[in-house]
């Protein structure tokens, strides 16, 4: 009997529309009161090959990726070794009109062949398997049927009444089907759950960015940071967004900075090769003292690398990205709701102090799908931070604070000169050496006035080893943290990487054993804190093929880190 | 002539004595005055390079910004405000060579805005490479044996990629130059203008003489809404055609006209308001 | 048909069934091997994109390297080794969007180099979204109004900017696709071969039959040397006029043969030493 | 008497051929015998406005800049007051055919205006005024007349007889005023100097490129980093380069990675701005294992911040640029023969580890003229490093230094498959999670081969404070370090920034008081080196208003350090 959480894997091939099933079960199980959690891998192709999505479903809250699997449905034959480690002799494996490769059964697993042909043929095509297999999540998870069937007649609504009930059938067949097999799972409701939204990382740093008043976005198509390009797309019209796909990412980050010069609120939206061209942009960002928001959703480098999978490795590039010196913000959510205050964060702190705003993703992140406590914007109003112009403006002029007002062409009797030469207070070119001097340093101290986002302490305060992470590690170190169920270990997680937090110094100092764990190659947030505290990172927990840590694995690792 | 343009401060400019810059910045600013602008409502977009340095001369709003990156700044910056006058400025190598790819997707997009481009065949700011305007043979320090590439036609190239107005102007003949910057600023659309802009430190070959002796004012019989023909003049060398040399008869739709936002409300982005009630249903409970 | 070029390890590609690439892979293939070419002694430079696999399907040199930037590498290859036959290859979005500015300039140079261009008119590898040559109105996940901008018009900029080989192709017209290849690769200079090949999964307007029903093949009296006729042809819309769409009768100098270096010794530079003796004069100790 | 060095500053508009003067002078006193050295600032223009030229003559070796002006020659009244503060009382003030201001004389200079006038019409106008003011430093400085005449006919020989001898009429009427003048200086020869090279920095690096056998460069004009660009394409027909100016520094990168694929051995010149475009180059080289080398002449920024200045704020830059995690090593030459063979290695290492390799120089180091030791290059082979390849060659074998015998395509029966996603060892596109990490071990493990350029310890072995610099701060820091006179403090100077070498941590542990010395804002070497050794640097003396250090200035800022 499964009680307390679930784990059930669909593997499929791109094409046949694993996305259906997802989209619609995870409604289903907010709708029934579970709490869940969706996390997708996939290869880097439109058909075929192997993808797989992970339904966790959970009587407590639950964002992290596990490697064990419950139950597997397999809806092609394609690459079903990849899963092989992750099966155990309690796995059951249905293979939706699939034929399981027998060394399953020899494995220990139960094997449920289910042949489908019939039905699929009467029903019209092999199309309707997703919706079959939907059915039988919803009996399997104790879904509402009654929510099941109306969220397929939304679905097919527009297709047309023969559609919405020929997949009404397949549903109850699926229902059907799986009432039959006998697998016992029984998750408890969480209240709250109901009452919560599911939505992905895209569409958390999509909500973000409107929430931030975000109205104009300028960016080049490259995964996985595209989704948020059409999440704004589709909300264009409703929300008064300008949103243009621009002839490269060059084109991009300059048309943000036009776009905020002219007094909207823009953003890009990339990955890590977009933004290596967007590099001479963030300089310019830095010298004309324009806001910029940048979401960078990262993927496996260097180059190309692996286009569709997840890493952490572009830390260290928008860190120094821009000849010079400048100040920078860094932001890396591990968590929906986080994604979208710290997006609409990103757009008050750029536009008040004048600077890039990063924030950083990554492909686990952004196609995962979990639920989230909804949030009421009316309660945070937009200050847009730009002001009327008189006509003696000057747009650099010298203040304390560093911050000159930021006036907008058009606005006012002012002139607006933004300049990437230096400049004087006028915004006219200068060569004069004090001038200079006194620019750099009132760029340097903006972020003075800046207060951190300090990092969370999660776990006993009186811990002596303090796990250390950032981003999209999160939810699996969190989770991780509760099994190993020890009162001499924290979690000190950092939503903002950059400036490293004030608060950073003592709450690592605390600790006897500093372990970062982080989804790269080299451990580049750890490097970064020592630069920032000189205090000695004492081991690392790095994975780089591509996919994220899942929990067991963590604890593991962790374990063997203490023992070491 | 003075004019509301006139930017006090910055009457000693870092152009050379003799650079065709200068006269430029006279017929600029008599466009502009020509035009009744008003200065706080007109935006200049400006690269990098001598040309680029242009708007540090005028009293008018600037983004100077990078070398070749003025056309997506001033698409930007119109569709952020249609409500103002958008200018983009700079070089040859400017706009040809750093800049060529968002030559080419900005006529794709045609912004509402002027596109003036200095034509001195040069780099003069760096003093003295070639630029994709120089011409075959041209000997610099860097093409020590002469330009060996083909030279860029920006004005038959626009009009394949799509511009509904190109115009080559020529500083020496200040009052066709002024009158074709009009035309263009009051073109509906992208606009360019190559201007012929001689560099007297760094093109010793094409001067002042060389573009007057080998330029030819075109005929007013001429017909710029003839795209055939235009590919023609366009693609005439030596002597140079100066002045409209094509021009779309009908309208054809700009950027921001096609801007989903402004199908109902005109006014700019920096007046609207952030809608929480229609945000708050992005995060449905049900 | 077995060619020399076959790669067998990547008999199954990461297209999808039904995909055009898969049509092109034979035409390519069948190209080479009718022009036997020794495939150790063909490179092709591929950029990112659905096109841009191609490569990986064949036994051939390849550097696959970053979306849109295939063509300086061809340049430096050819330029490096002239003995090489070298072929850039990738999509529309790759070659005139991201890679647009290299698209003017490698013209310009006219590196001896053919440049495949699969037009699917639709980004294939990032799901859909518009490319430079997707038309009018076409909707995507990012184009959710349909496309505003002008579609891009390879052929006619190419024969602007100076190219001397313009040809267009379509997968579907297999033979003659397979000939402009052919054609393409033995033209002494820069050679444009733009073709249409479908998207079957993203592009759902611009399908096989589409481009079947919306092209036709050039007839043989047309004359391709006639750069005016050229530009006209290669301005024609729906139907899409398929075969050589310009082929200048003189020729062009190509950038390798421009060089310096091959004056006097035509050996490629991995096969030349350093002078240490001339070098040492660098140094003069008067 | 000016005994033991003179430090000659000539001040002028651009456009008035400052540089024919110093290209002749330099070239003099070398051949007479003196060791000299010449530094430049201007401003971005192309006439009028103020530059000026720093000429020392010293019998010892010397390679700075000093702030202290014994003779000023004005050749244009603008700007003089720039120069105020570096004038004392016993400061003579030539005005070549210029008014010197009269303040000039209330402050106890010697202020000499020469009328030119007549002189100048008879030659036949003002050009002539250079070559004047060549044969009174001729004469100053006690130089060879012979040999001075002997340069001014090589230099105007093919302009005809008749210019040939209007100039050597200037120059012997510049000898005869300066005879006159009585100004006493007696600088010692240095019978080595004779036999030295004078060159500038732009042609230390020019060279060391023929040296390291290049034959390919590709780039975008941006100073400071043209010259070299220049330099080579002048060289080209003689030395067998190609050289092409690329359309942008995107494909400057991209066809270096192109040359060096095919068999050539290329390298790319640019600087801050236009290396920031190449960001994604650099992954690119990462990835494909492609040697690279790159030139980045730095200049302040952010943007185009002062593009004819100097500073050393791109270190962070170059340090992560690019996408994902991979191997680079930088170098940045203190001086010109370390430049020379500086950059030949650079082509060595990067062929050797199949990694891009950058050197780190500035506007200062690049203009800068000065003596050099020749080299003997004959000694010093190139090896390329490419293989002829067999039938089963794979570009990317897994091999147990990381580094794969490369191939070129064309030679031998082999393919050469290089790509930018990751790949199994044949260069061909994988997912398989194994081979992913195997490849990005492979990558990180090829510096494990490397062997540093270990820093160089200047000054007494038994220091308690260390000056620590890089780059062409390298001058101004010996000569500080000789003034300061003092037996606790030393200097380590790093040409190779990175990786931090295997020395480092001793010679920093040793002192009590760590004092970097940084032409930039934020002392960006100082944090890289606090992050690779995880000690304090305790103080940093920093400049960041466009111009270099001077030696006084550094002797002032180190003695208040100490006593802070
Ligand atoms: C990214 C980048 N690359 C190079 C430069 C250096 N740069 C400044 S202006 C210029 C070219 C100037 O030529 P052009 O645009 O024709 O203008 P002109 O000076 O001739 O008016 C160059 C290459 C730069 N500022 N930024
Ligand atoms: C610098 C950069 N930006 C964006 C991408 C993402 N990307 C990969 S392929 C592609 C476009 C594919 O379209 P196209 O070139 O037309 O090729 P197709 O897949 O249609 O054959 C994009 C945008 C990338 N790899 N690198
Ligand atoms: S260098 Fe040429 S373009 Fe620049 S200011 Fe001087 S004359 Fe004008
Ligand atoms: S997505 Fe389109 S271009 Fe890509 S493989 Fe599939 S059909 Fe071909
Ligand atoms: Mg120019
Ligand atoms: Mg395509």
């Amino acid at each position: 009997m499964l009680k307390d959480q679930v784990s059930i894997v669909l593997s499929g091939e791109a094409g046949q529309g694993l996305d259906t099933i997802e989209s619609l079960i995870i409604i289903l199980l907010k709708k029934s009161g579970f709490n869940a959690f969706l996390s997708r891998e996939f290869m880097s192709r439109i058909r075929g090959g192997n993808n797989t999505s992970e339904i966790r479903v959970s009587s407590e809250k639950v964002h992290a990726f596990v490697d064990k699997i419950d139950i597997l449905i397999m809806l092609s034959p394609q690459g079903a070794d990849r899963l092989e480690t992750r099966l155990t002799p309690a796995t059951i494996i249905i293979g939706a009109n699939v034929a399981v490769p027998a060394k399953y059964a020899e494995m220990g697993c139960r094997v449920i062949a289910l042949d489908l042909e019939e039905k699929l043929a009467a029903l019209g095509g092999s199309i309707y398997t997703n919706i079959i297999v939907t059915g039988m999540l919803t009996s399997l998870l104790a879904c509402d049927d009654a929510s099941a069937q109306e969220l397929i007649r939304s679905r097919f609504k527009a297709k047309g009444e023969e559609l919405v009930n020929k997949n009404l059938v397949a549903l109850q067949q699926g229902v059907d089907i799986a009432r039959e097999l006998d697998i016992p799972i029984a998750i408890e409701r969480d209240a709250k759950a109901a009452a919560k939204t599911a939505l992905s990382g895209t569409e958390a740093i999509g909500i973000g960015a409107i929430a931030g008043g975000c109205n104009f976005i300028a960016s080049y198509p490259m995964s996985p940071g595209t989704g948020v390009l059409a999440y704004l797309a589709k909300q264009s019209k409703e929300h008064g967004i300008i949103v243009e796909q621009a002839e490269d990412e060059i084109a991009a980050i300059n048309m943000m900075l036009g776009a905020w010069y002219a007094g909207a609120r823009a953003m890009v939206t990339t990955s890590g090769g977009g933004f290596a061209l967007m590099t001479e942009g963030m300089s310019l960002a830095g010298c004309v003292e324009s806001p910029a928001v940048i979401h960078l959703a990262q993927r496996p480098g260097p180059a190309t690398g692996l286009p569709t999978r997840t890493e952490q490795g572009d830390l260290n590039l928008v860190l120094y990205a821009g000849q010079g010196d400048f100040p920078r913000v860094i932001y890396a959510p591990g968590k929906f709701d986080d994604a979208i205050t710290l997006t609409q964060k990103a757009f008050d702190v750029a536009d008040q102090f004048q600077i890039p705003v990063i924030l950083l993703t990554d492909q686990y992140f952004l196609d995962s799908i979990g639920m989230t406590e909804q949030i009421d914007f009316s309660k945070s109003a937009i200050v847009n931070n730009f002001i009327e112009t008189t006509a003696d403006y000057q747009r650099y002029a010298l203040t304390p604070s560093g911050v000159s007002p930021r006036g907008i062409p058009g606005y006012g009797k002012g002139l607006v000169c933004a300049d990437s030469d230096e400049h004087s207070e006028n915004g006219r070119i200068t060569e004069d050496f004090a001038m200079r001097v006194a620019m750099v340093d009132k760029r340097m101290r903006k972020l003075d006035g800046y207060k951190d986002v300090e990092p969370e302490l999660i776990g006993n305060k009186d811990y002596s080893t303090l796990l250390i992470g950032w981003g999209s590690t999160y939810g699996a170190i969190c989770e991780a943290l509760k099994l190993l169920n020890r009162d001499d270990i924290a979690f000190a997680f950092f939503q903002q990487v950059y400036p490293v937090p004030s608060s950073a110094v003592k709450m690592l100092e605390q600790a006897q054993k500093r372990i970062v764990i982080e989804n790269n190659a080299t451990g580049q947030f750890g490097k970064l804190l020592e630069m920032e505290t000189l205090l000695k990172v004492h081991q690392k927990i790095l994975k780089y093929n591509g996919m994220p840590f899942s929990v067991e694995e963590l604890v593991e690792r962790i374990l063997g880190g203490l023992s070491s | 002539m003075n004019t509301r343009f006139d930017f006090v401060e910055g009457k000693n400019t870092a152009w050379c004595p003799g650079c065709g810059n200068m006269m430029l910045l006279a017929i600029l600013k008599g466009a502009l005055e020509e035009l009744n602008l008003d200065p706080t409502r007109v935006v200049i977009s400006s690269g990098i390079g001598q040309a680029a340095k242009m708007p540090q001369y005028l009293r008018i709003n600037y983004f100077n910004g990078l070398h070749g990156r003025a056309l997506p700044v001033a698409t930007a910056i119109k569709a952020a405000n249609p409500e103002l006058t958008v200018i983009a400025e700079g070089g040859d190598g400017d706009m040809y060579g750093e800049g060529g790819n968002h030559f080419l997707h900005t006529i794709r997009r045609n912004p509402d805005i002027a596109h003036i481009v200095h034509n001195n065949m040069v780099y003069g700011l760096t003093k003295g490479q070639a630029s994709p305007t120089s011409q075959r043979g041209f000997i610099t320090p860097v093409q020590v044996y002469g330009v060996a590439s083909e030279p860029f036609n920006p004005l038959t190239t626009a009009i394949s990629v799509g511009a509904t107005f190109v115009a080559r102007a020529f500083v020496g003949n200040q009052g066709q130059a002024r009158e074709l910057i009009k035309a263009a600023i009051g073109h509906k659309g992208y606009a360019l203008i190559d201007i012929f802009d001689p560099c007297v430190s760094f093109n010793k070959i094409n001067t002042f003489n060389w573009y007057k002796e080998n330029t030819y004012v075109i005929d007013a019989s001429y017909d710029p809404s003839d795209k055939a023909a235009a590919l023609k003049k366009g693609a005439e060398e030596a002597p140079y055609p100066l002045g409209i040399i094509y021009r779309q008869a009908e309208h054809k739709p700009t950027f921001e006209e096609q801007l989903a936002v402004y199908e109902k409300d005109p006014s700019p982005l920096h007046r609207r308001q952030r809608n929480s009630e229609l945000l708050n249903k992005l995060m449905p409970s049900e």
